[in-house]
């Protein structure tokens, strides 16, 4: 890795320059929120954004998507190419980056998911430093700092980005498009008073101890019904979840059915269709067992395979609850005892 | 042989049947699938006596439905039934509350309920027959009507999503109306409609249906938190939904 | 005696028969039932709030949805008071005339069109005549897309609220409009000249002719009623005084006069009390098809409506024009609820329009009016069929009754309407 | 090599299903039928290969997939061989197809049985009602390789005669020495002279020697915990007795999430799962 840093004002040569080469996506303005979309103009795009409605995992695995097309008759498939057309996902927070680490052993793991992988290919990330909000809380699982998985990232230095550049690609468009000065001792440590500014910011830390082992020792603890009486079943948290991967696939016939095309969507294990078997049986009935299920599976399932927790403390689905049911509050009771909230 | 179709209208504006004809781009295709050999809308004929697939919009109003209805069912073997009105009553299921002489008065004036003849509450198809497909919504969506019609042609069963809107809405990243304190009744809704109407601006008025999924006791719950009472949230939920189910507090 | 009927007479919105007593070959009474049941939208608004009212009376009608509501939410802001933005008119003319391209393809090409040629229904056209059937497909579908571009989808429009919209098109949207609308005007002069093209009964109808008219407009969103033969003219907050509405016994809708006459609404009033309105290339269209203004002939209700349809292209286009070249603003516009009552008309496809409500503190209805095109038509419709019927009488009996359908079907007539 | 690697190197996308032609068709009750195929693909064909337990995801364009056990002996190449009941979309449109037409399939996917570690061993098999699909294939490759293992016993529990699969392969089996076949029904009709009740009856009539018996049990969701029961009655160890599991799949892969069970997938972790690993699966058995 090596780092220069940048102008702040010089952002706006950057994406004008990425915007030759590449489709510029970034966080624009959305009433009173943000949404990552394609930065036609430099001055849309607001990297003092707070976080976006769906995070970007909607670029690598969109909500609906053509899996292949066919044809009936012969059972054949005409069409099952991932194309995807490079681009630029400018200002992500390390949550988001290490959120899509996460979705990589899934979807690049065992069974490369060609779709999902076309779109990783095609995309240089740019990374850019962020302040923690109330409903922050990834330093509970140190996904508050990002080591590799971008090709740039920036942090803000007030004036400039103190920019750290990890890949080949992220070097080369750095130097086609933009005037960059090597570090200074200065800017290095400034750039550690703003790191330890930032750790210092979040709101109490959350504990997680013993997290895992407390999901199967209180897996009928009274909490769960709780939570399954508020539950709206909903989905919203899994939507707009950056590492919530579940999808639902569903063969579309065209009107003259005789062709048509197999799609996949995203899916939630917050619906009671989620689990059903034919003739109707369902493995997780109640509201409670689905509310569980998503905790356990984050918390449990997904560590269990991959040694990771699949939750980026990034406080989207706690923002997208309107029961107010959060991971902070779950985990909370699970280790400190309900009565604890 | 090509499945042979029906389209009934029953008490309605016509609108689902307006949005079948809306499929212009591929009407023609659907047309050479099927023999459509009934649509009073759209031809001079009568209703044959054998039928494969019955098509029914509109609510039940009078005594002649409901033994209609009874013939579709002996008739057809499979009844698609399209809108809110046939679904859950719809619109004209406010008209379920209260005395229907006194309804009459209103529009018809003194001496009204003498037309009233055979006249029933209204209700929706699904509380007469059993039906094999729905397509909810007011008016419904059209690519959900063909996707529907393609099921019943291949004789595949009739599924409808069942969570409520809000998943879709979230995937539109639109900005929640209950964020801005506004009700939206897309919490509780049936999903299926791509959040149309959340995505335009408006709040959801649930013109499909309460999904099965819904936490209606959750939903009153969290909107009472929030200062909206009970009587407005079932006041709102009536205007498509008087007849169903866990509404009516 | 003997009973003459045409049960569920086809092709038409709505479920109505026609019944005629013959004694001796002669016609002795005519009488178009109205069997469509009620829905009761006069006391389904009462206690509910005014925002829910476009949408409920919207469903009065699938065809002309966006007029109910439009002439709801005139009816409101005129009882609560409320002015809306020059672009808000501008955004809800278009959405009314989506209604008549969506409505006029409709009723001339899949309701009307198939009397003519002989068939029961368009759809074997397809295979003979695709060209037509491609045709009407186009022009129905651009005024779906109109109604979708303005009011969200095809029919019963989301965006459109009291005090303005909820949404409006993107301008890349509305300039790919722009040139779909010009393309569309040479399939709308195509049909006038198909509906000229057939041969039409001579016959002169007695009744008044009642449309909105306006000075510097082709009305059919705002303006003042209007009477042909009466040639008054009186605001549209009078119109409960202008029409006398009474309940038949068999019909389940209204039937109303004027001045103590039935009275005909509808494309060919408008075009004969506001043919000099129309623009350039619909007032060519109605020449060459024989259309003279003050025509009393029902028949050619049809060929007006595709007058209107030549008409309706080109002025979208200039709307559009106008929406991309001025600014503006159509989010609704701030009100204070308070009491009040009021009323509103717009010109749906099929006719006037009437709406009006009383409202209390809170903005909930106390009391609804709704009076609909074909339920001002349907005396009419009435006293029209007794005076055809007589000279049709001597055709076979299956010809003589295809002769009555078609003068029904001339109106237009949308029973759910009418009955609501 | 496992089915990722397969498809690995064949650079093969794993949503995307291989043609199959159906070879054979043979109806087995009013509900199952057995339905045999063979890959299209010769690359394909050549690299399918499969355990005991495994499944494929059949798929018919237009209705949708459905994972269906492989009932079919591993040893018997460049076939695939599934009983089919008929409960949905997918399994309806499938028993309406005919020998010779094309479908497709994705797999092998999940983990099978632990057939070489069983090598050696008696093996004790339960089957109820349709559960019987894979243990067949089991049933076969244990009787492609008779030699290596000891006492084989199957219990195998039907709802009646009638439902009764495989019924002309278990006759066979039943006269020949090395295999013990114990059926019963819980509804019998007039042929039926054999034993009556839930297939747990059946435990009293066998000898276990648990030191060197292997555990297989497949059936419906209720079955398992009281054949369990039985065969911890018989002491046999927790880790020895192999149980199989059905679950919603949509991917087969391990991707789309349906198939939880616990902290696990019953797609790659499973669908096969020792005792001791299914016991620690939360909502499991
Ligand atoms: C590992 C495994 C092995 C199986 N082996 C066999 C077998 O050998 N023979 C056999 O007849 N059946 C077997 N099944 C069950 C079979 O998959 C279901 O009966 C089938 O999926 C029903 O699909 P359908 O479209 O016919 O029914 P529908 O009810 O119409 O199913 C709709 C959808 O639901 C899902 N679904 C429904 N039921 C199940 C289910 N039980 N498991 C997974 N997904 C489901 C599928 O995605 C399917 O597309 C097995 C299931 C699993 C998980
Ligand atoms: S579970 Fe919630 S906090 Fe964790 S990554 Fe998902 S949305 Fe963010
Ligand atoms: S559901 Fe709505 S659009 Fe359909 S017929 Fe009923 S009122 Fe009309
Ligand atoms: S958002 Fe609500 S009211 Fe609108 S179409 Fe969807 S379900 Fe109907």
């Amino acid at each position: 890795m090596f780092f220069r840093v940048m102008d702040k004002a010089r952002i706006a040569d950057l994406v004008r320059g990425l915007s030759t080469e590449y489709e510029v996506i970034g966080p624009v303005a959305k009433g009173e929120r943000f949404t990552f979309s394609v930065i036609e103009d430099p001055a849309d795009l607001r990297l003092d954004f707070d976080t976006t409605i769906l995070p970007p995992k909607k670029f690598f695995f969109p909500p609906e998507e053509r899996m292949m097309r066919f044809r009936v008759a012969d059972n054949e498939v005409v069409d099952d190419e991932a194309f995807a057309s490079p681009r630029v996902l400018f200002g992500l927070h390390p949550c988001d980056i290490n959120a899509l680490l996460l979705m990589d052993n899934v979807f690049l793991g065992e069974f490369e998911d060609p779709y999902y992988k076309a779109y990783r290919d095609a995309t240089l990330l740019v990374g850019v430093s962020c302040s923690p909000r109330e409903t922050c809380f990834c330093n509970a699982w140190d996904t508050d700092e990002v080591h590799w998985g971008f090709d740039i990232f920036l942090t803000d230095l007030g004036d400039r980005y103190f920019v750290s550049v990890r890949s080949v690609m992220g070097a080369e468009l750095l130097d086609r498009h933009v005037e960059t000065s090597p570090i200074t001792a200065e800017d290095t440590a400034e750039f550690q008073a703003v790191v330890r500014e930032f750790k210092r910011a979040f709101p109490a830390k959350l504990d997680t101890s013993q997290l895992p082992l407390l999901l199967d020792a209180k897996f009928d603890d009274p909490v769960w019904d709780e939570l399954g009486e508020r539950c709206l079943s909903c989905g919203a948290c899994s939507m707009v979840c950056p590492t919530c991967y579940c999808f639902d696939v569903r063969d579309d016939l065209d009107p003259d059915q005789r062709s048509g095309e197999r799609k996949r969507v995203w899916d939630s294990c917050q619906f009671s269709e989620f689990s059903a078997v034919a003739h109707g049986q369902t493995f997780r009935e109640s509201r409670a067992s689905r509310v569980k299920y998503r905790y356990y599976h984050k918390q449990w399932g997904y560590l269990s395979k991959f040694e990771r927790v699949l939750c980026v403390g990034c406080g989207r689905c706690t923002h997208a609850c309107l029961a107010d049911i959060s991971p902070r509050e779950v985990v909370t009771a699970l280790v400190e005892g309900s009565e604890a909230r | 042989m090509a499945p042979r179709v029906v389209v009934i209208g029953l008490a309605s504006d016509f609108g689902c049947q307006v949005q079948m004809t809306n499929i212009e781009d591929h009407l023609l295709d659907v047309l050479g699938l099927i023999d459509l050999t009934y649509w009073q809308l759209a031809s001079s004929g009568h209703l044959p006596a054998e039928y494969d697939v019955a098509i029914v919009e509109g609510a039940v109003t009078t005594e002649a439905h409901v033994e209609a209805l009874r013939r579709v069912r002996e008739t057809a073997g499979a009844v698609i039934a399209v809108g809110a009105c046939a679904i859950t009553g719809g619109i004209p299921a406010i008209a379920s509350a209260g005395e229907l002489a006194d309804r009459y008065g209103c529009v018809y004036g003194e001496g009204g309920a003498e037309v009233a003849c055979g006249r029933i509450a209204p209700m929706p198809v699904t509380a007469v027959i059993d039906v094999d497909y729905r397509v909810p919504g007011c008016p419904l969506d059209t690519d959900e009507f063909l996707r529907v019609l393609s099921r019943a042609l291949q004789g595949l069963s009739g599924r409808i999503p069942e969570e409520p809107l809000c998943a879709a809405c979230k995937t539109r990243e639109n900005i929640c109306f209950h964020d801005r304190g506004e009700l939206c009744l897309g919490l509780v809704t049936r999903t299926g409609c791509g959040a149309k109407c959340v995505s335009l601006g408006r709040a959801c008025t649930g013109c499909r249906g309460i999904a099965a999924d819904a936490n209606l006791d959750a939903a009153y719950a969290l909107l009472a938190s929030r200062g909206i009472p009970a009587e407005e949230f079932t006041r709102r939920l009536s205007l498509y939904n008087t007849l169903e189910e866990g509404c009516d507090r | 005696m003997s009973t003459l009927t045409v049960e569920h007479v086809a092709r038409i919105e709505g479920h109505g028969t026609i019944t005629v007593d013959v004694e001796g070959g002669e016609v002795r009474d005519i009488r178009m039932d109205v069997i469509e049941p009620a829905r009761f939208f006069e006391s389904m608004v009462v206690g509910r709030r005014f925002d829910e009212i476009p949408l409920i009376t919207s469903r009065i009608c699938g065809i002309c949805s966006p007029n109910h509501a439009l002439t709801a939410i005139k009816a409101l802001e005129d009882a609560l008071g409320v002015e809306v933005s020059e672009r808000t008119v501008l955004l809800r003319k278009l959405l009314v005339y989506g209604s008549y391209l969506q409505n006029h393809a409709t009723h001339l090409y899949l309701f009307a069109a198939p009397d003519y040629v002989g068939l029961p229904s368009v759809f074997p056209l397809a295979k003979t005549a695709p060209e037509v059937v491609e045709r009407a497909l186009r022009i129905k579908k651009l005024g779906n897309d109109l109604t979708t571009l303005v009011g969200g989808r095809p029919i019963h429009p989301v965006t459109a609220v009291v005090g303005g919209f909820t949404a409006e098109p993107a301008p890349a949207q509305l300039e790919a409009f722009r040139a779909a609308l010009l393309g569309i005007a040479d399939d709308a002069v195509a049909t006038a000249e198909l509906f000229a093209s057939f041969e039409e009964f001579d016959f002169a109808g007695a009744g008044e002719m009642l449309a909105l008219f306006a000075e510097d407009d082709y009305a059919i969103y705002d303006g003042e009623i209007s009477a042909l033969d009466g040639e008054w003219r009186r605001p549209v907050g009078e119109y409960r005084s202008v029409l006398e509405e009474r309940v038949v016994a068999h019909s389940n809708a209204k039937h109303s006069t004027v001045d103590g006459r039935t009275f005909m609404v509808g494309a060919l009033p408008r075009i004969n009390l506001s043919a000099a309105r129309l623009g350039e290339r619909a007032r060519g269209a109605m020449r060459s098809a024989g259309l003279s203004p003050g025509s009393r002939n029902t028949f050619f209700n049809n060929v007006a409506q595709a007058v209107e349809l030549i008409d309706a292209a080109e002025r979208c286009a200039g709307y559009v024009e106008r929406l991309l070249g001025t600014g503006g603003d159509s989010t609704p516009v701030p009100f204070a609820v308070r009491a009040g009552s009021g009323a509103g008309a717009t010109e749906a496809p099929r006719g006037t329009l009437y709406h009006g409500y009383t409202v209390d503190d809170d903005g909930f209805v106390t009391a609804g009016d709704v009076v609909t095109p074909t339920a001002q038509n349907l005396g009419n419709l009435e006293a029209d069929m007794r005076a055809f019927a007589p000279t049709v009488a001597d055709l076979p009996r299956e010809e003589f009754l295809l002769a009555i359908e078609r003068l029904v079907r001339a109106y237009d007539p949308c029973l759910s309407c009418a009955v609501h | 090599m496992t089915a990722s690697t397969t498809y690995r190197q064949l650079k093969a996308n794993p949503y995307r299903p291989w043609p199959a032609r159906i070879t054979s068709i043979v109806d087995l009750t009013e509900k199952e039928k057995l339905i045999e195929m063979r890959l299209i693909d010769e690359a394909a064909r050549e690299a399918f290969s499969f355990d005991a337990g495994q499944f494929v995801e059949v798929s018919l364009f237009g209705v949708g997939e459905a994972p269906i056990s492989i009932s079919s002996a591993p040893s018997k190449q460049g076939f695939i061989e599934l009983c089919v009941r008929r409960a949905g979309d997918v399994t309806s449109a499938l028993h309406q197809k005919q020998c010779g037409d094309i479908i497709g399939i994705r797999g092998p996917f999940g983990r099978g049985f632990p057939f070489p570690e069983m090598k050696g061993h008696d093996v004790l098999l339960v089957a109820g009602g349709l559960g019987i699909a894979p243990l067949k294939s089991l049933i076969n490759h244990i009787h492609d390789d008779r030699h290596d293992f000891g006492n084989v016993t199957i219990l195998y529990g039907a709802k009646n005669p009638s439902e009764i699969l495989f019924r002309q392969q278990f006759d066979m089996w039943k006269h020949r020495e090395d295999f013990e076949l114990i059926m019963t029904v819980d509804q019998p009709d007039e042929t039926w002279d054999d034993e009556v009740g839930l297939v747990t009856k059946l435990f009293d009539r066998i000898d276990v020697d648990p030191a060197r018996t292997y555990g297989a049990i497949c059936g419906p969701p209720v079955m398992y915990r009281y054949v369990i029961d039985e065969m911890r009655k018989k002491e046999m160890d927790a880790d020895r007795i192999y149980v199989s599991f059905e679950r919603r799949m949509k991917c087969g892969i391990g991707k789309c999430g349906h198939c939880g069970v616990g902290h696990q997938y019953a797609c790659i972790d499973g669908p096969v799962f020792n005792y001791w690993e299914a016991m620690n699966l939360q909502e499991a058995i």
